[in-house]
């Protein structure tokens, strides 16, 4: 082992490079000492929150910081790096506050829930930050692993465990391709570090086909055409509170990864990217269109945008779009869909917390007069999805296709565009059915309030309105 | 060209080979008595013959998953000790230590949590 | 890129902002006063649950809405603090419309052409920076003074017209709302600020449209409207896309003043871009392919109809084409377009209005028909032409609309027309107004309807060639015009009362209701003055008016050579337009004035006609039939195969097939997660492969 | 004269395919399972292949190391998804008496 890049690799700057997964570190054995001694299990969420607020404070550092590469290039902090961190951050506590009150046999287990959570927000802060395979491949494993067992959580019920299974099996089939692809590629090129590959290797046949293999891998992980069937069964089956977290938290992760790591591909792949991105948009947008299970249905609709913004992915690699826009406009997207969605999934958590029945179409009729502050949150949550401006979906959406715009694929475009008009056709399904139409006679409704997750929608609501409103102030601190 | 095979095959032959001779050699040199206690591959566990599909104490699968994580978490060790030398020599010896001593840490604090939740009982 | 047309923002504007502010203000206010009240109410709320239950399932209310007694009229509850709302709504349109004209005068009597308040940097991405503005021209201070006009007479009305409604508040919340996206949309410097203010509009009508849900609207009915407002707006946004690629901004004035320079370059991406504009266009102006949605969206309150889907939401489209005018001047082809699908618009929608029993349906038909007129207008270039009859169109619709709900509020929510006649002494001063505006309509010689569309047809005429078929049908369209509007006013104010007079009593709105009728009446009459037409010898007030913003084009047209017509020929057709209208009118009148048996013998002798002008000439049978059903199909098919087929190799998707073929179906697909497996491997080996195959 | 690179590239992906075809066409989760650890491990031997390729490589002046590197991380996290896996398994047997994967068809539509 070469002793004097050792010297170089634990600095001081390394240190603070790594400081928002460091703390998530720490946060989590915090909570393992809390597990094992008696008598401060009331330390919980204290410790839970005070770990996350650690984190948001080192992530809001490094988005306003400068640049770090650190650990021999294998691992950078900048702006982008500390956004996508603190959008973990804060999909991490949507779903932790949803939670709440959620699980009633398994409640006894939300110390094993809570650190499960924090590992898998570390694993997703540091596949953000990763610019090598094997820091990124650590970082999905501890991720996905904490996932499989956090969808099969609920031992009790048949889809739950379905759901983790299902996750657990193809998840370890994705894990296995993407490590083939990265022994191709270091097959190809000599090396793991994305900085270090010379463009003559990357040009070589098995590099193009370990790209490839990645490629496939992540396109698992951010569910887009065919590597999307998995989702609605999961999303379904997992305890909601998870389902939040994967949909909105996972994807992101991955994206933040896919965006370094597309330098592995050819620039004729864009074409294939977009053509994946269009007909995922087309899957999910259609596939929403005949469910009636609300997770089911939103699971369709993450399909949807995932394919929107692998359209901007496209964008970068055909080499027309620069990457920065590419970042920035993915960024914006998976931001204003963490609150969108995050606020989306984590009423139905609460609405099925309430009633302990899976939510439908049908459960939602006469909601506006029942819990109207529900009603008129998950109402803009709709709309936020559907891209209606002074919403946050609105720009993403529309930062999204001018990349693709600006990399000359305007057919594509113009196809996404024409996509999100059938989405809309769902969407206002879902305000119909709130705001204007009677509840069955046999409905039950639950019981209790939710002060958690009132709160937590409003909070997510804010989000959405301030992106879709108040968007200069983001993108100044994004550069 | 295929002498490059060549230590693959002695291996494989050595592997083989062993495990025969030393069925065989038992079976020519050993003395048979056979007694009910003897028919048994080991003194103590459960019954070795019979249906396949009896239920097994979960605790079998517990202790076994449990050994096979801390056990294979130690081949980190490999690691640590290939660079402790060098590392040494450069004149980062705390380094060295403050590594290995946060990482045992680690492993004893998820020892201490397996305890404390009971996966270590074998009566519960 | 800067040019003397475009102005930097200016502090000393910044009060432009205050416009569409006021609403937005306004709106929110309203929202918490019925929230307030809501709460008060609720209990009541759950106990009113029964009737409503009873209300929900009234199918087909929508098509015919006639024997709806218990319509929201009988259900009146105190207003409470909801009362307050209009008065919220209506100050904060007064002084809207009070900084309208400010901006008016400055206009006029400055000598700047535009005034802009300082921009705010809402997105800088480096690439296609987004400064939102105030841009207040000649077309946007117009536009604004018609918005904030009529709006606040239409909020006037609408403090009578829903007095009683328990949704008295979100109702001004609604509207105050829909006045801030449409203020947004005509003073939005850039695409990207007018297609916020574009689908807030669509936004606001849909919720305004389904404001009456309990009456048993059909939730799909305003679902179809947005949706199919939604593909103008795709279209829309793509257009603009292009656009900023070409223009490499988003600043419409920008826009216009260098498209003459771009032109030899871009012209076909310039044709695109106009022709996806348009399509957005024909969305939200209910233009051939998409006008389906604006008849069903009468669904809404009268109000709602008179504001959103006569006097300003419908003309957007008219105003982006005059906004962005040289960008549709640049290709002759692309104004064509524009032409046929105008002419056709109207003629379609003419001839159905002619069959309508409904008197808000031929009303809505009728703004289709109005629309396309302005469509044919810009395609010959006649940009101020347009707007002219954008402007007449807004006073007389509005007031046909208001009275038509005043009518209707009179006679208990009755809006058959076959269930009126005789109301003219029940309602007097609603009568005198309607009489005005149909006056106006049916373009009956010197009132402000008569002047705007002969001088579209006049343009038109001019321009031979194709224009001269358009001609043509346009002269039919105004005779159907004339017809429908008196058949109207027949069935409605004279003849026999065809009503059950021991259960309704027809009486005359609150004046609150019926002084805006009378303003708009008196637009109605004399708003001719605006554009009268050159051989009276006077100026054409909005032409010049409008010359700078139109500048642009004109000259990109003036390049292609002028076309006029001589003072004979124009004598002739003013000539021509007063025959017709008079003589059609008259024909409609006489037909109808003695009851419904005009109708109904049309109805049973030419029975396929009649059923197929009352479809709209099926073009919405067949949408359902050629987009909607493939749509549902295709979702239906996919997720057949992609739920079930691909998971549970089809087993069960095919319960009523053949065990055999089950069983082998099964062993085909082995197990959902399995062939969820062999989907991944498969794709990611075409990746592979695909990708080594292009090296 | 040494095993050729190529050769244990090629028997890797021999493993790589065995597994993949293991995954698709067994039914019981435990083999599935088992398929999985042959990807894994097939990948592991790339690895290593590839790293014994660079460091022969002409003008190398080190050993390539991280493709064991790679390898002993891929060890690790086989055996944590092993552990997950079977606790899985074990939740569903438990649950419904089964570990063959065409039974886990609860959720669809």
């Amino acid at each position: 082992m070469n002793v004097e890049m050792m010297k170089q690799v634990l600095t001081a700057e390394a240190l603070s490079a790594a400081a928002p997964f460091l703390a998530l570190t720490v946060g989590i054995l915090l909570l393992l000492v809390v597990e094992i001694l008696p008598g401060t299990a009331t330390l919980r969420p204290l410790v839970f929150l005070g770990t996350l607020a650690a984190a948001f404070g080192y992530a809001w550092q490094q988005a306003n910081g400068p640049e770090l590469r650190v650990f021999a290039e294998t691992y950078v902090a900048n702006s982008t790096t500390g956004w996508w961190a603190i959008l973990f951050v804060i999909a991490t506590l949507v779903a932790w506050l949803f939670a709440r009150k959620f699980y009633r046999e398994e409640a006894r287990f939300e110390g094993e829930h809570d650190v499960l959570l924090l590992s898998a927000a570390a694993g997703m802060v540091l596949m953000a930050g990763s610019r090598d395979l094997l820091v990124f491949f650590v970082g999905l494993e501890l991720l996905s692993v904490p996932l499989y067992t956090l969808s099969g959580f609920q031992r009790a019920k048949r889809t739950s465990i379905e759901a983790g299974l299902k996750y657990f099996v193809l998840g370890a089939f994705a894990a296995a391709m993407f490590l083939f692809g990265a022994a191709l590629v270091y097959a190809g090129t000599g090396t793991l570090t994305l900085s270090s590959m010379d463009a003559a290797d990357l040009s070589k046949s098995i590099t193009i086909a370990g790209g490839a293999l990645i490629a496939a891998s992540l396109f698992f992980k951010i569910s887009v055409f065919p590597f999307h069937l998995w989702v609605p069964d999961v999303y379904q089956g997992a305890p909601a509170p998870v389902t939040t977290f994967m949909a909105t938290g996972t994807k992101a992760a991955a994206f933040a990864f896919l965006l370094p790591m597309a330098v592995l591909l050819p620039s004729d792949a864009a074409v294939l990217l977009a053509a994946i991105a269009v007909a995922t948009m087309a899957l999910g947008n259609l596939g929403a269109l005949v469910q009636t299970d609300l997770k089911r249905l939103l699971a369709y609709s993450g399909i949807s945008h995932a394919g929107t913004m692998l359209l901007a992915v496209a964008a970068q690699v055909s080499g027309g779009a620069s990457a920065a826009s590419v970042s920035n406009a993915i960024l914006y997207y998976m931001a204003a869909y963490v609150f969108t969605a995050g606020g989306a999934f984590g009423l139905v958590t609460a609405m099925e917390s309430r009633t302990g029945a899976p939510v439908t179409i049908e459960s939602l009729k006469g909601l506006a007069q029942r819990q109207p502050l529900w009603a008129a949150t998950f109402a803009l949550f709709a709309l936020s999805l559907g891209g209606i401006p002074a919403t946050g979906g609105f720009l993403g959406k529309y930062l999204v296709f001018s990349t693709a715009v600006q990399a000359d694929m305007i057919g594509w475009a113009i196809a996404g565009v024409l996509m999100s008009v059938v989405a809309l056709g769902y969407y206002l399904r879902l305000i119909v059915a709130m705001y204007m139409q009677e509840p069955a006679k046999d409905a039950t409704h639950g019981e209790g309030s939710r002060p958690w997750a009132n709160a937590m929608a409003v909070v997510c609501a804010v989000g959405v309105l301030v992106l879709g409103v108040l968007p200069g102030w983001f993108m100044e601190h994004m550069k | 060209m295929l002498t490059g095979y060549a230590p693959i095959l002695v291996l494989l032959a050595l592997a083989i080979g062993f495990a025969l001779v030393n069925l065989f050699v038992s079976e020519l040199m050993g003395r048979r008595r056979i007694n009910v206690g003897k028919a048994d591959p080991y003194e103590c566990g459960m019954e070795a013959q019979g249906s396949a599909r009896i239920r097994l104490s979960i605790h079998f699968y517990l202790i076994a998953v449990l050994f096979i994580l801390f056990d294979v978490e130690s081949v980190f060790l490999i690691l640590w000790a290939v660079s402790a030398g060098d590392l040494k020599a450069a004149g980062l010896a705390p380094l060295v230590l403050a590594e290995i001593v946060a990482f045992v840490a680690v492993l004893g604090l998820a020892l201490a949590y397996v305890w404390r939740k009971g996966g270590l009982e074998w009566d519960r | 890129m800067q040019s003397p047309l475009v102005p930097a923002g200016d502090a000393a504007h910044d009060w432009l902002w205050l416009i569409p502010a006021l609403p937005l203000a306004a709106s929110a206010l309203c929202g918490v006063l019925h929230y307030v009240e809501a709460r008060k109410r609720l209990p009541k709320v759950a106990h009113g649950h029964g009737h409503d239950q009873h209300h929900g399932h009234d199918t087909h209310a929508h098509d015919t809405h006639a024997h709806d007694d218990h319509g929201h009229g009988h259900e009146k509850v105190p207003a409470g603090l909801a009362g307050l709302a209009p008065i919220v709504a209506i100050a904060a349109m007064l002084v809207a419309f009070g900084l309208s004209l400010k901006g008016f005068f400055e206009l006029r009597d400055g000598t700047a052409t535009v005034l802009r308040a300082t921009s705010w940097s809402w997105i800088d991405t480096g690439t296609f920076p987004i400064d939102l503005t105030m841009h207040l021209d000649r077309l946007s201070s117009l536009m604004t003074l018609v918005v904030t006009g009529i709006g606040t007479l239409i909020f006037v009305y609408a403090s009578g017209y829903m007095k009683g409604d328990k949704g008295y508040g979100k109702f001004f919340a609604y509207l105050s709302l829909f006045a801030f996206s449409m203020l947004m949309l005509v003073l939005s410097s850039s695409l990207i600020g007018l297609f916020v203010g574009w689908e807030g509009v669509g936004l606001c009508s849909y919720l305004l449209i389904g404001f009456w849900y309990e009456k048993g609207w059909p939730a799909d009915a305003g679902q179809k409207a947005f949706v199919m407002n939604r593909v103008g707006d795709a279209c829309f946004l793509i257009g603009s896309f292009l656009l900023a690629k070409t223009f490499l901004t988003l600043d419409m004035a920008m826009i216009a003043a260098n498209t003459a320079s771009m032109l030899p370059e871009f012209g076909p991406k310039l044709f695109l871009a106009g022709l996806f504009l348009f399509l957005g266009a024909c969305g939200k102006s209910a233009q051939m392919p998409l006008f389906t949605w604006l008849p069903d969206a009468m669904a809404g309150p009268t109000p709602v109809s008179a504001l959103i889907h006569a006097a300003t939401m419908v003309t957007a489209g008219i105003y982006l084409v005059v906004r962005l005018n040289p960008v549709f001047a640049s290709s002759p082809e692309l104004l064509q377009i524009i032409g046929v699908v105008g002419v056709l618009t109207a003629f379609i929608a003419g001839s159905t209005a002619l069959v309508q029993r409904d008197i808000k349906k031929v009303l809505a038909y009728s703004t289709v028909s109005q629309l396309g007129y302005m469509f044919v207008g810009l395609s010959t270039g006649a940009w101020a032409a347009a707007v002219f009859h954008l402007v007449t169109h807004a006073f007389f619709k509005a007031l046909l609309f208001l009275g038509a709900g005043s009518v209707i509020h009179g006679m208990h929510e009755e809006q058959d027309m076959h269930k009126m006649g005789g109301l003219k002494k029940h309602m007097p001063a609603t009568f005198v107004t309607f009489m005005c505006g149909a006056a106006a309509l049916s373009g009956l010689p010197l009132l402000s309807g008569f002047f705007s569309k002969d001088e579209i047809l006049a343009h038109t005429f001019a321009q031979g060639g194709l224009y001269m078929g358009i001609w043509v049908l346009g002269v039919a369209t105004a005779a159907l015009t004339a017809f429908y509007t008196w058949r109207m006013v027949a069935l409605t104010f004279y003849g026999k009362e065809r009503f059950d007079a021991h259960k309704v009593h027809p009486h005359e709105s609150p004046i609150i209701m019926t002084l805006p009728l009378m303003v708009l009446a008196i637009l109605s009459v004399f708003g001719g003055v605006l554009g009268l037409p050159p051989v009276f010898h006077v100026a054409h007030n909005l032409k010049e008016w409008l010359a700078p913003v139109t500048a642009a084009g004109d000259a990109i047209l003036a390049q292609r050579g002028a076309h006029e017509v001589s003072h004979t020929v124009e004598w002739a057709l003013l000539g021509l337009g007063s025959v017709i209208a008079i003589v059609f009118a008259t024909m409609g009148f006489k037909k109808h004035v003695l009851g419904t048996q005009a109708d109904e013998a049309f109805a049973t002798k030419r029975s396929g006609l009649h059923a197929f002008l009352t479809d709209a000439w099926t073009i919405d049978t067949k949408y359902t039939h050629w987009i909607v059903q493939p749509v549902k199909l295709l979702a239906f098919v996919i997720a057949v195969v992609f739920d079930q087929f691909a998971i549970d190799g089809l087993v069960n998707g095919v319960a009523s097939f053949a065990r055999g073929l089950g069983e082998r179906t099964r062993r085909m697909a082995n197990g959902r997660i399995a062939s969820y497996g062999l989907w991944m491997g498969a794709v990611a080996a075409v990746l592979v492969l695909v990708l080594i195959w292009n090296r | 004269m040494t095993v050729p690179v190529e050769h244990l590239f090629i028997l890797s992906a021999i493993l790589f395919a065995i597994g993949t075809a293991g995954f698709f066409l067994r039914r019981n989760v435990i083999i599935v399972l088992m398929s999985i650890e042959l990807m894994l491990n097939a990948a592991n031997l790339a690895f290593l292949a590839a790293s014994r390729m660079h460091t022969l490589e002409a003008g190398a002046t080190e050993a390539s190391l991280q493709g064991p590197l790679f390898a002993i991380f891929v060890i690790v996290v086989a055996a944590v998804e092993a552990a997950v896996g079977l606790a899985l398994v074990i939740a569903l047997y438990r649950n419904q008496q089964t570990v063959d994967l065409e039974q886990v068809t609860a959720l669809k539509n």
